[in-house]
């Protein structure tokens, strides 16, 4: 049952010190930082972070991680050019990091939400990322067995929900939401607009209700996403 | 969730559709809940609007509505039983490894099914008589039956021949094991787990008779 | 790239004897009638067909069998109350059955068309239909390993496509369509009608393009799926 | 698909932009194309509208259109390099485990990428250096690799040190095994599989230069 909560205090109420989150996004786009600062205020240490990104400049997941909340980032691709907060943490041995190729982490993440035990996947056979795993080749072809990555809470950014809590999302902002909004205990979602059941036609939601816990609008800033 | 056990003796069996009601009464509201094919979907007639709970079927859809009549009627929606069914505001519709990826994640509350038979420790027998000259059909039997968070069952405690449904070991070829958390029969509910089956509630019936004519080791709650 | 044909024969025109053909629908909802028909004009035969179910009536996949064309059936529900074509040939031992739980038909489907090799699924653990199965015991739950379905054609019913191949289906039409699309070597769809490239808002999309080899514009008729 | 090997030397090497012209002559009419980061971008520019080519981009769309301008910049809307673009009529969205879906179960015609280092058999090097206090970053690299029917490697053919970057074995670690088809280059382009390195066109450079200056066993196309 999805609740509709007054702000994103209350939307992320109750993180435990040691959690692992998920956290949407790809680069800016679909990234949810004001539920990320509402964390930040929220206390919870300790934290196991999944995103496809280790965040960018000051603010949402580089200032979580500044912030000495975070242990450990599950990422495709930490090193961008503003991602200076996370270089720092890393290379003086403050942070644990796994690579994951991106569609791995996309399709673990699917699994966690799909009841999946584990799977083979082509992706990275050979090479580092597949060192110390169980491998087989199946018709011929080389697969790297690939386990469920499950989320105690997700951070998702929408575009609309409604009332019981349907999302769409927008453009290329979808990205990592829709599925990490399947593999989280808690979904917890940012969006731009709360909607009455019925607005949204059910040929178009692309993250039916059943997914979401706690909504909260937060309107689009201008400069939000900059 | 075990309160003590409530004997109604001064009353007959349950009807199917006093068994759909008690159901409906388990079911928390707000709960994501999907009805097998048949009896089970006659729960759906004790969920009002007011109950919040939310349908599922597994041909692709949350949201549910009742059954379609007359201009309603759509052959392009339907319940997994084939029967034309209406879409309530907020429904959603998604493809069937969506659907079935939504069950098999767990993500569904209360799951409503049917029995051949069930044992006291939850293993579930709905899909295969094991008749030679049976055809084997499953559907969606075992996705539901280790899909959902609480696996309810719902049967007629005794077959028409007299022999108890609620069995020590299946002899039906299995549908899922460990699987069924509650049964809900005309004569009696259970809870069923790995400690066996607790007595809940009986209907016209008084726990020592049910147990006198259980071949399975019973416990009052 | 897809092709828009002019009538069904052309769209089914190269189904090869021995083909695995994945056929949507559940019951009459979705159900590709007017290729069917086309594939027995066609004349492929030794098929192997994957469907939810095994026929209905006298037409459709009912009629396909009835032809003699069909050497295996794999479904998650061949019995029905009007399935007596397909009684009857696996009865007198002239068909082929594999049955297969409605979900991990599903996934196994996905399966093929996002390159997973196999996949551990808990269905089915313990029941005869994992007999001879390799199982395996991950984090505490048992699981049952399962591979891909790859069809050498997918017949599809969907509602509306545009020039490029993107589809929309309708209700609970949409079903298994979104899935043997993505599964099939070549995908085949009838639809109700066809539109412009940018008809279809982007947001919306269930089936992009790029999995949709073949459309087939055919009207709805009343009746059709009675 | 390999012709007899055409040696253009009575001209230089090929500048970027040239090699991503002739990359795009490679791609037939109708292909499903994805560009990687960088230098492969450039290729879009020689895709024009009549090419009936149609990129994805891994972030979740099909049908990207040229990086946006002005007040067509939408916070929303960026290819896998972060970039703002368009969408072009036709797009399709879509989320990350049906875009990978997309591109690790084959549909994707062509991809092109840029690479450290390629050896004659296909394998790719593209990810990481291997310097000890890089941060690894992996991306789309290896889902790229592996994902495409066919993967063509767009790179200079020599490093800045003069090192050549087709060699016999990778020293860099990998992105994925065997996966290159064609490699485009300033001075050459070559067909790579499991004979090895098959040189298709030279530019700038007689084919007995080349080889002379490759530790690379070649053959003419």
């Amino acid at each position: 049952m999805t609740t509709v909560c007054e702000s994103t205090d209350e939307a992320v109420a109750g993180i435990e010190d040691g959690s692992t989150v998920l956290i949407g996004g790809f680069g800016m786009a679909g990234m949810p930082v004001d539920l990320i600062d509402a964390v930040i205020r929220q206390g919870a240490e300790d934290l196991t972070i999944v995103s496809n990104n280790a965040g960018n400049g000051d603010t949402g997941l580089a200032a979580l991680l500044a912030a000495g909340r975070v242990r450990r980032v599950v990422c495709s691709f930490p090193r961008q050019s503003d991602s200076w907060v996370f270089d720092g943490l890393y290379r003086s041995g403050r942070i644990e990091l796994e690579v994951v190729p991106q569609g791995t982490l996309a399709e673990r993440l699917r699994a966690a939400g799909a009841g999946i035990g584990a799977f083979f996947c082509p992706t990275g056979v050979g090479t580092p990322l597949a060192e110390g795993k169980e491998t087989r080749v199946i018709d011929g072809r080389a697969y790297v067995l690939e386990y469920p990555i499950k989320g105690d809470v997700a951070l998702v950014k929408a575009h609309v929900a409604d009332r019981v809590g349907n999302l769409v999302y927008r453009k290329t902002a979808r990205n990592f939401g829709p599925v990490m909004a399947t593999a989280a205990t808690t979904t917890v979602v940012q969006v731009g607009a709360v909607a009455e059941p019925g607005d949204i036609d059910p040929e178009v939601v692309v993250t039916p209700g059943i997914f979401v816990d706690r909504v909260v609008v937060v309107p689009d800033r201008a400069g939000a996403t900059s | 969730m075990t309160a003590p056990i409530r004997e109604h003796t001064g009353r007959g069996p349950l009807g199917k559709d006093e068994i759909a009601a008690r159901i409906a009464r388990d079911i928390p509201a707000g709960s994501y809940v999907n009805l097998g094919i048949g009896q089970p979907t006659l729960v759906a007639d004790h969920l009002g609007p007011g109950a919040g709970v939310v349908l599922h079927t597994e041909n692709g859809m949350l949201g549910m509505g009742p059954a379609a009549t007359g201009d309603e009627i759509d052959p392009d929606l339907t319940n997994a039983g084939k029967v034309p069914v209406t879409e309530l505001p907020g429904a959603a519709y998604f493809h069937h490894a969506d659907s079935f990826a939504m069950m098999r994640g767990g993500h569904l509350d209360v799951c409503v099914l049917g029995a051949f038979q069930v044992s006291a420790h939850g293993d579930l027998a709905n899909w295969h008589t094991g008749a030679p000259d049976a055809i084997p059909a499953v559907g969606g039997a075992m996705d539901l039956a280790i899909g959902a968070k609480q696996v309810f069952v719902m049967m007629t405690l005794f077959a028409k021949d007299g022999t108890a449904k609620l069995v020590r070991e299946c002899t039906y070829p299995l549908t899922g094991l460990r699987c069924v958390s509650r049964l809900y029969t005309d004569l009696a509910v259970f809870e069923l787990g790995a400690e066996g089956a607790v007595v809940v509630e009986t209907f016209g019936i008084s726990y020592d008779e049910l147990a006198a004519r259980l071949d399975v080791p019973l416990r009052a709650a």
